[in-house]
């Protein structure tokens, strides 16, 4: 079954063209990874999904239900459609902890009225959410320690962990990360690694990813889509896509320090 | 419909617009580099004209030395202001940078009184005298001048920016001042010249206005019809600057000469909301990129 | 002296849009208070005159007043503006023991029902505009009646005549063939004078400005050819004009209730009005409309004092309002040039003057005009 | 050989507060190639921003210690100075112009060029042959590139700067596998054919100790271990926590199989 | 010094006021509020109103600008909305003054949610100016709606009342403008602890990741500005039963200008913040003057010659606090209060 099927997208920003007929599908409860070259598109694929860019052409249909240009953002979030972004986007004047609960903010309901009187059903429901968010997402990810300070005074992982609790707290059915391990050192990408395959495993969790770290896509990924120029190349598993002399020739190179390095060194003596 | 006067009310608009064009132009320099709305660009014009009047008047110098020496003045007072009061705060947020020119303002005001006194004041007249025809067309002499000399200098900074690389600079800067700094562009300059330039442009205008519409301390009040011109034509466009302020000023005149002295503002700011409704960047200005 | 001091109280305008005028109306009542002191006091009760800047503002007048009243409980009371003296009526009704006029002569404080302890010293601006009205009409000869335009500022007080204006002017068979509003101060009018241009008026009426615009409006006009006289009411009829507006100015015409400071009339109080002046600053030499205003009506508040005194009763609103009331061909010593009585808590009067730019000063071209 | 930046004993301060570097020095030799790597946090882009004089402007400040710039100080020299003199830093998330376009984006940088103006459109070709991309694409906004490209135009405008000294803040950061090879195969001929030395500061330790000569490892703040890259290459604790070799026999590791506990890092403790 | 204040509940963790020490403090300052009225003198107590209604309409302004980060100008223009709703229903009506004040919030309110439309469009100081705008036709709707709105003249107004009671003095009112402004500053404050406060800053922080995590942002930036002009709405309406009389001049942009001044003197997104900042805007004016007052004695032109120094120092002192401390008195206060937890142990 698959929870997420792209059929024929196609999106452009002037001449640009983001995406040309894009058709693929997400199985659920994988971790499905779209890899392709720089501005091949994927981020904006991920745009579409979350309804922050309109496809001209297309179709997205998610656990089998259309979702036209009309249903915004806000509530393919409520939907269940959770993610992080490529650029951090945590809400720097919050600490760990609000920014965290602002994840939950779709599944809450109390109103002005009620926040303004907050005693009564506002507060009930702020303490429901902050024992969910306590007890099974800072827990998980282990980010206790960190939950009271300001946001902006993290590391990097930190902040990269904090962004992926909060698409946590959304309760999402499918989770969609961009680059989640960016800028990370190997000790630190193993660690989100861990998480990621734990979250699929879990909590039962689509996970739909975008990342370039060739090691680390190849490990945990359970299918693999390649976008190039705002197409679909190719699609399969792991061990096919690496193979598959057009990824290679487009995006993988030959991902290969030795042979990096011999390169190099033979430049080198020539010049 | 009396077409001739039509004509001369959208004449004697027009040649306000310009005036206008030029106080816009020193709101969007200040803006392009620094991405601050200047609000004491009234009070500087004022402070100007106040110099001015202290040359050409108390010290009975020569109108047409007394016009450069206002200028300069006005023009050290922007470079003073930004290196004493503005500096200090970049890296700031915009609103509290901008809170600061409010605060300067009010300094210049008193300073103002202080110095000259809260009386209504007359510049000495400088500008002929003589009717101006434009064929049937009558226009008011002052205005006429006022205009001619305002256009020369607004056509000086159109050409700069269009062909030197000065403009590239203060883009840059107002993009992102520390990937600027490490171009090896001297941001702290950049931003002393746009406030040197920005407050050129507005003293002259201050003179110029002056000597039309008399001078006060509450002369800086203008700096605010004017914001209208440059919201219009897009805060960072020295074209917008231009279009809206020539538009502006006729419409504010029209719409005065038709409807009555107390529809100026609220026409201006009619065409200011419908223009932000369709274009949220003035006509002129730039986009911001928004991706994620 | 032992005897309790009469305390005079004051928002004045010493910074913002009035401060040019609030300056010199301190600056009178100042020297009031420092003359009358010197003739000692009222019935042998000292002055003290308490004052705080208001920037012109309604809300800092208002604050001024209420810690005025709370520290020193003032007999009279001086208001910067129209706006302030409606804010402060039900304030000043309740506590009814202060009586308080100003630098507003709006019409509506004449209504005595909702404004029974404020007082105009001169001609409210309707009356104003009924004098100058009346000597228009009286430059008509037979059928052949002058017209006139209204040219008004775009605030509280410019409005204010406009209605009334209107009403006197058809009364009279005055046309009213145009009227503009502006903003006041500093702005360009090249529209409106082409407007005017179009209608000819034989008369341009200024209300609610100080100086800009009406030298832009005199000027162009006369540029283009028109010979029109233009005439203004009491704040638009300061000596600044001339001073600032040089040659230009001449031939214009103010109504003024009181002698200017340098006309050539004299009286016992205009003499002490001048040596005191001369005392407190050698240097300023002439007076501006502005302290000659302060001025009466410190002397009223003098006079309506000492009524009350006299009278054997307490300094009570009530009691000064009907003080006031009594005023009856009053001699002013000069600063007025006819004896005034008070009708509607305002004194009714006023003359008409003209510039003659080369003497620098205005001049008289009416008798006195005392209303009824 | 002779060094190009000496960083001695350095310690920064944000903000009067926190402090980020705690004695950290490193050399770099002229025309090498020195890569300093490091985990999230330990202080990279601080200790170049202290170089190049933009810690200032995040209310930083270095409270000990020197930094050498051709054997000059360079405390109180202003950035543009600096750059002036042959020092240019292409910031952390390659921060171009968005709304310039990629030429004026390049035109910014000629302001690094002191005094004569050379042949301006020969940098420009100079950057258009190491860079075609960039060409095809110079009169589009730079806020519309992708990663990739937006890194190439970020050293583009070193190269318009013809700087002596190059300190490059994770240029890989988000670039394909392929380009990652592309920008540090033109970085390695930038550094061969211009003579000009790079600081380089990466997350991806192989690639950078392939291209380096020589590498420092820092931690919280100072350098934890250095030496010639071969020589770091061959370190265990390297090879565990940043080469993520590792397990059996100095195999890849499977980022599958992640034990819930961790070794612990010997330089620490 | 305070030591260890770990918490049982995430109740007792999520409250205001988490320890002894603070409640205690904060009953401390309630009770001078209380005794205030009673032992000052009748200007002081007049500028104890002031400071009330100002707190509020800052509150409002800091909910909008400081919290949700869409500047306006236009809160000069909102605060006479109430203002004039309640002139007209006093004189209109027989409705008792909480009502009144109610209807006055609302209408704002309403007024607010039209002014905030282009907000999703406008930002920054874009924004400001548009509000700016919105401002200047208030301005025009409450000077020529004449049969409404009295025209330049404007309306006066009957004391508040209620149940036979009437709130003439400034001392009654006191007791109507401080509860209030007590009340809605904690009501401000209960909805920056739930999640409609966190979508606000949310929406500060960035408005497009914002929406993606599922924040309808037209929705709440419309409720932002209808909360805040609400707040102005009801200042407006304890202005107008204060003063009795409503005139477009008693809403200026400068008091517009006044009230965003407050908000960042205070410290933008801090309540406390723009508390401290109405109280400084409000009283410093006042101080000044009371040094022109010391200065007469000695110098009897010093009023002439002292108001355009007021300026110049009112306008420095602006310049000055945002130089050096940018971020507001807020900052500065919890600064001395971080100093005072340490103590007597520093560092
Ligand atoms: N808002 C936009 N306006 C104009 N062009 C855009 C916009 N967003 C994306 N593009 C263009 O669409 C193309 C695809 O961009 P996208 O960000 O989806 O690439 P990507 O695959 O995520 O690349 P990367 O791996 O570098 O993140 C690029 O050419 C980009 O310039
Ligand atoms: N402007 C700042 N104000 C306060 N602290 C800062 C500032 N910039 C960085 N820090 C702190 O200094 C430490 C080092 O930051 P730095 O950016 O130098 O790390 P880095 O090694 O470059 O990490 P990364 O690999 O994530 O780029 C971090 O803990 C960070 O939180
Ligand atoms: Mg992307
Ligand atoms: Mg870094």
């Amino acid at each position: 079954m698959s929870i997420l099927e792209i059929s024929n997208l196609s999106l452009s920003f002037g001449g640009v063209k983001a995406l040309q007929d894009v058709s693929f599908r997400v199985p659920e409860n994988t971790v499905t990874t779209i890899i392709g070259p720089n501005g091949a598109g994927k981020t904006s694929l991920f745009n579409c999904i979350s309804g922050f860019y309109k496809p001209q052409q297309g179709t997205i249909r998610y656990q089998g239900q259309p979702l036209p240009g009309s249903i915004k953002p806000p509530k393919r979030a409520a939907l269940g459609l959770a993610r992080t972004f490529q650029n951090i986007a945590l809400f720097r004047g919050m600490t760990v902890l609000d920014n965290i609960k602002l994840g939950a903010h779709v599944h809450m309901k109390s109103g002005l009225l009620s926040a303004l009187a907050y005693f009564g059903p506002a507060r009930r429901e702020e303490m429901e959410v902050r024992k969910e968010v306590e007890e099974r997402i800072i827990d998980f990810l282990e980010i206790d320690h960190i939950r009271r300070q300001p946001v902006a005074s993290l590391s990097y992982g930190l902040q990269k962990r904090v962004e992926l609790a909060r698409a946590l707290a959304m309760q999402p059915k499918v989770l969609m990360l961009d680059e989640p391990v960016a800028g990370m050192n190997r000790e630190e990408k193993e660690d989100m690694a861990r998480f990621i395959l734990d979250i699929r495993e879990e909590w039962g969790v689509t996970v739909l990813m975008v990342e370039h770290d060739m090691g680390m896509v190849m490990d945990i990924s359970d299918h693999i889509a390649v976008l190039n120029f705002g197409q679909v190349i190719t699609e399969g598993l792991p061990a096919d896509v690496q193979n598959n002399p057009e990824v290679i020739k487009a995006y993988l190179g030959n991902s290969d320090i030795d042979s990096l390095r011999k390169k190099l060194n033979a430049e080198g003596e020539a010049a | 419909m009396d077409w001739l006067f039509f004509g001369e009310i959208s004449l004697a608009g027009l040649a306000m617009g310009g005036l206008y064009a030029l106080i816009a132009l020193g709101f969007v320099i200040i803006y392009k580099a620094t991405r601050v709305i200047n609000f004491a660009i009234g009070e500087i014009m004022m402070f100007a004209a106040y110099l001015f009047l202290a040359f050409a008047g108390g010290m009975e110098m020569s109108p047409w030395i007394a016009l450069p020496l206002a200028v300069i003045g006005g023009s050290i007072l922007g470079g003073v202001i930004e290196k004493t009061m503005i500096r200090p705060m970049l890296g700031e947020s915009p609103i509290s940078v901008v809170m600061v020119t409010i605060g300067i303002a009010s300094i210049l005001v008193g300073l103002v009184e202080f110095i000259w006194t809260a009386d209504p004041q007359l510049l000495p007249n400088f500008l002929p005298r003589e009717p101006v025809f434009i064929g049937e067309l009558y226009l008011a002499p002052k205005i006429a001048y006022g205009f001619l000399i305002g256009s020369a200098l607004l056509i000086i900074y159109l050409l700069y920016f269009r062909f030197s690389r000065g403009g590239v600079a203060l883009r840059a800067t107002a993009s992102d001042q520390a990937a600027a700094y490490s171009m090896g562009i001297n941001v702290r300059r950049v931003f002393n010249m746009a406030w040197v330039f920005g407050s050129l442009a507005a003293s002259l205008a201050g003179v110029l206005v002056a000597a039309t519409g008399g001078l006060s301390p509450q002369f800086g009040i203008i700096g605010l019809s004017v914001l209208v011109v440059v919201i219009v034509g897009g805060l960072d466009s020295i074209l917008g600057a231009l279009v809206a302020g020539v538009f502006i000023g006729w419409l504010e005149t029209v719409a005065g000469a038709y409807l009555g002295g107390e529809y100026r503002m609220p026409a201006t700011f009619l065409v200011l909301a419908v223009i932000l409704v369709i274009r949220p960047y003035g006509l002129f200005g730039t986009h911001e990129i928004e991706r994620v | 002296q032992d005897k309790e001091p009469i305390v005079f109280g004051g928002s004045i305008p010493l910074s913002g849009v009035f401060a040019f005028a609030g300056i010199h109306i301190h600056a009178g009542l100042t020297d009031y208070t420092n003359w009358i002191n010197s003739q000692g006091g009222i019935n042998g009760h000292p002055v003290k005159y308490v004052m705080e800047d208001t920037a012109y503002e309604v809300d800092r007048s208002v604050a001024a007043f209420k810690k005025i009243s709370g520290s020193s409980s003032p007999a009279t009371y001086y208001g910067d503006s129209t706006g302030f003296m409606k804010a402060i009526a039900s304030e000043l009704n309740s506590q009814g023991n202060t009586l308080m006029s100003g630098a507003s002569f709006a019409t509506v404080l004449t209504d005595n029902e909702t404004y029974p302890y404020q007082f105009i010293p001169g001609p409210n601006y309707s009356q104003m505009f009924g004098i100058i009205l009346e000597y228009i009409a009286s430059q008509g000869e037979g059928g052949d009646m002058p017209n006139v335009a209204f040219v008004y500022s775009d605030t509280e007080f410019g409005k204010d005549p406009i209605e009334n204006g209107k009403a006197r002017a058809a009364e009279l068979g005055i046309e009213v063939v145009e009227e503009i509003v502006t903003k006041p101060g500093s702005v360009d009018v090249s529209a409106e004078v082409l407007k005017l241009r179009r209608v000819r008026p034989d008369y341009v009426v200024f209300h609610g400005y100080v100086l800009s615009p009406i030298n832009e409006f005199m000027v162009q006009m006369r540029q283009m050819g028109l010979d029109t006289q233009f005439m203004g009411t009491f704040w638009s009829s300061d000596k600044l004009i001339i001073d600032k507006m040089g040659a230009d100015a001449d031939g214009y015409m103010g109504v003024m209730p009181y002698n200017y400071y340098d006309s050539e009339e004299s009286g016992p109080m205009l003499d002490a009005l001048r040596a005191q002046a001369e005392k407190s600053d050698p240097e300023a030499g002439y007076r501006p409309t502005g302290y000659m205003q302060g001025w009466f009506n410190a002397m009223v508040w003098t006079e309506v004092v000492k009524r009350t005194l006299d009278a054997g009763k307490e300094l009570t609103g009530d009691n000064m309002a009907e003080a006031l009331a009594s005023i009856e061909d009053w001699d002013t010593g000069g600063i007025i040039g006819i004896p005034v009585t008070v009708r509607d808590m305002s004194f009714p009067v006023g003359r008409i003057w003209r510039v003659n730019a080369d003497e620098g000063r205005y001049e008289p071209v009416s008798d006195w005009i005392h209303l009824d | 050989m002779e060094a190009l930046l000496e960083i001695d004993n350095i310690e920064v301060v944000y903000n009067k507060s926190v402090q980020v570097l705690r004695g950290l020095s490193l050399r770099v030799p002229k025309g090498a190639i020195v890569a300093l790597l490091g985990s999230n946090g330990a202080g990279k882009s601080t200790t170049l921003k202290s170089v190049s004089g933009l810690l200032t402007l995040e209310d930083g400040e270095v409270t000990a210690g020197e930094v050498r710039f051709k054997g000059q100080d360079v405390k109180g020299t202003p950035p543009e100075k600096l750059v002036r003199n042959g020092l240019f830093h292409v910031m952390e998330g390659r921060r171009v112009f968005e709304d310039l376009t990629v030429e004026e984006n390049l035109i910014a940088a000629t302001y690094a060029l002191s005094g004569s103006k050379p042949s301006l459109s020969d940098s420009y070709e100079l950057v258009y042959n190491y860079f075609p991309r960039l060409k095809e694409r110079r009169k589009q906004l730079a806020g519309y590139l992708s990663g990739g490209e937006q890194q190439m135009l970020a050293l583009g405008r070193a190269l318009i700067a013809q700087p002596d000294l190059i300190m490059l803040d994770e240029p890989s950061l988000g670039l394909a596998p392929l380009l990652v090879e592309e920008i540090f195969t033109i970085v390695a001929r930038i550094n061969r054919e211009q003579g000009t030395a790079i600081l380089l500061v990466e997350q991806n330790a192989a690639v950078s100790l392939a291209i380096a000569s020589y590498g420092y490892i820092m931690e919280n703040g100072k350098i934890v271990i250095d030496g010639p890259a071969d020589k770091l290459t061959a370190n265990e604790d390297v090879q565990e926590f940043y080469l993520g070799v590792g397990g059996k026999e100095g195999e890849a590791r499977s980022y599958r199989d992640i034990k819930h506990y961790k070794r612990r890092k010997r330089w620490l403790s | 010094m305070r030591i260890g204040d770990a918490k049982q509940s995430y109740e007792a963790d999520e409250a205001i006021w988490t320890s002894q020490t603070q409640k205690l403090w904060l009953g401390f300052f309630l009770l001078i509020l209380l005794v205030f009225p009673f032992v000052v003198d009748s200007y002081l107590l007049y500028l104890g109103c002031l400071v009330g209604i100002a707190v509020i309409s800052t509150t409002g302004l800091n909910i909008l600008t400081g919290f949700t980060g869409l500047i306006s100008l236009g809160q000069a223009g909102f605060m006479g909305v109430g203002a004039y709703t309640v002139a007209w229903l006093s004189i209109n009506t027989a409705l008792p003054f909480p009502v009144t004040l109610v209807l006055a919030g609302l209408m704002a309110a309403a007024v607010g949610i039209l002014v905030g439309l282009p907000s999703l469009r406008v930002k920054g100081l874009y924004l400001a100016i548009a509000t700016l705008a919105a401002s200047v036709f208030l301005h025009f709707i409450f000077a020529e709606w004449e049969s409404v709105t009295g025209g330049m003249g404007g309306l006066s107004l009957e004391p508040a009342h209620l149940f036979g009671l009437t709130f003439q003095s400034d001392f009654s009112m006191y007791f109507i403008i401080v509860p209030l402004a007590v009340l809605m500053v904690l009501a401000a404050r209960n909805v920056f602890r739930t999640r409609i406060g966190r979508a606000f800053i949310a929406i500060r922080d960035r408005d497009i990741s914002a929406e993606i995590l599922g924040i309808n942002l037209l929705r709440y930036k419309l409720m932002s500005f209808a909360l805040s002009s609400f707040y102005a709405g009801v200042a407006g309406g304890l202005f107008a039963y204060f003063y009795r009389v409503v005139t477009p001049e008693s809403f200026p942009l400068s008091m517009s200008i006044f009230y965003l001044a407050a908000v960042i003197v205070g410290g933008m997104g801090n309540l406390l913040g723009g508390i401290l900042g109405a109280a400084f805007m409000t009283l410093v004016p006042e101080a000044l003057k009371l040094l022109t007052a010391a200065l007469t004695p000695f110098y009897p032109n010093a009023p002439v010659f002292m108001s355009p120094m007021l300026e110049i120092i009112f306008g420095a002192l602006i310049v000055g606090f945002l130089i050096f401390e940018p971020h507001g008195l807020a900052e500065i206060w919890h600064r001395i209060r971080r100093f005072f937890r340490l103590w007597p142990f520093k560092n």
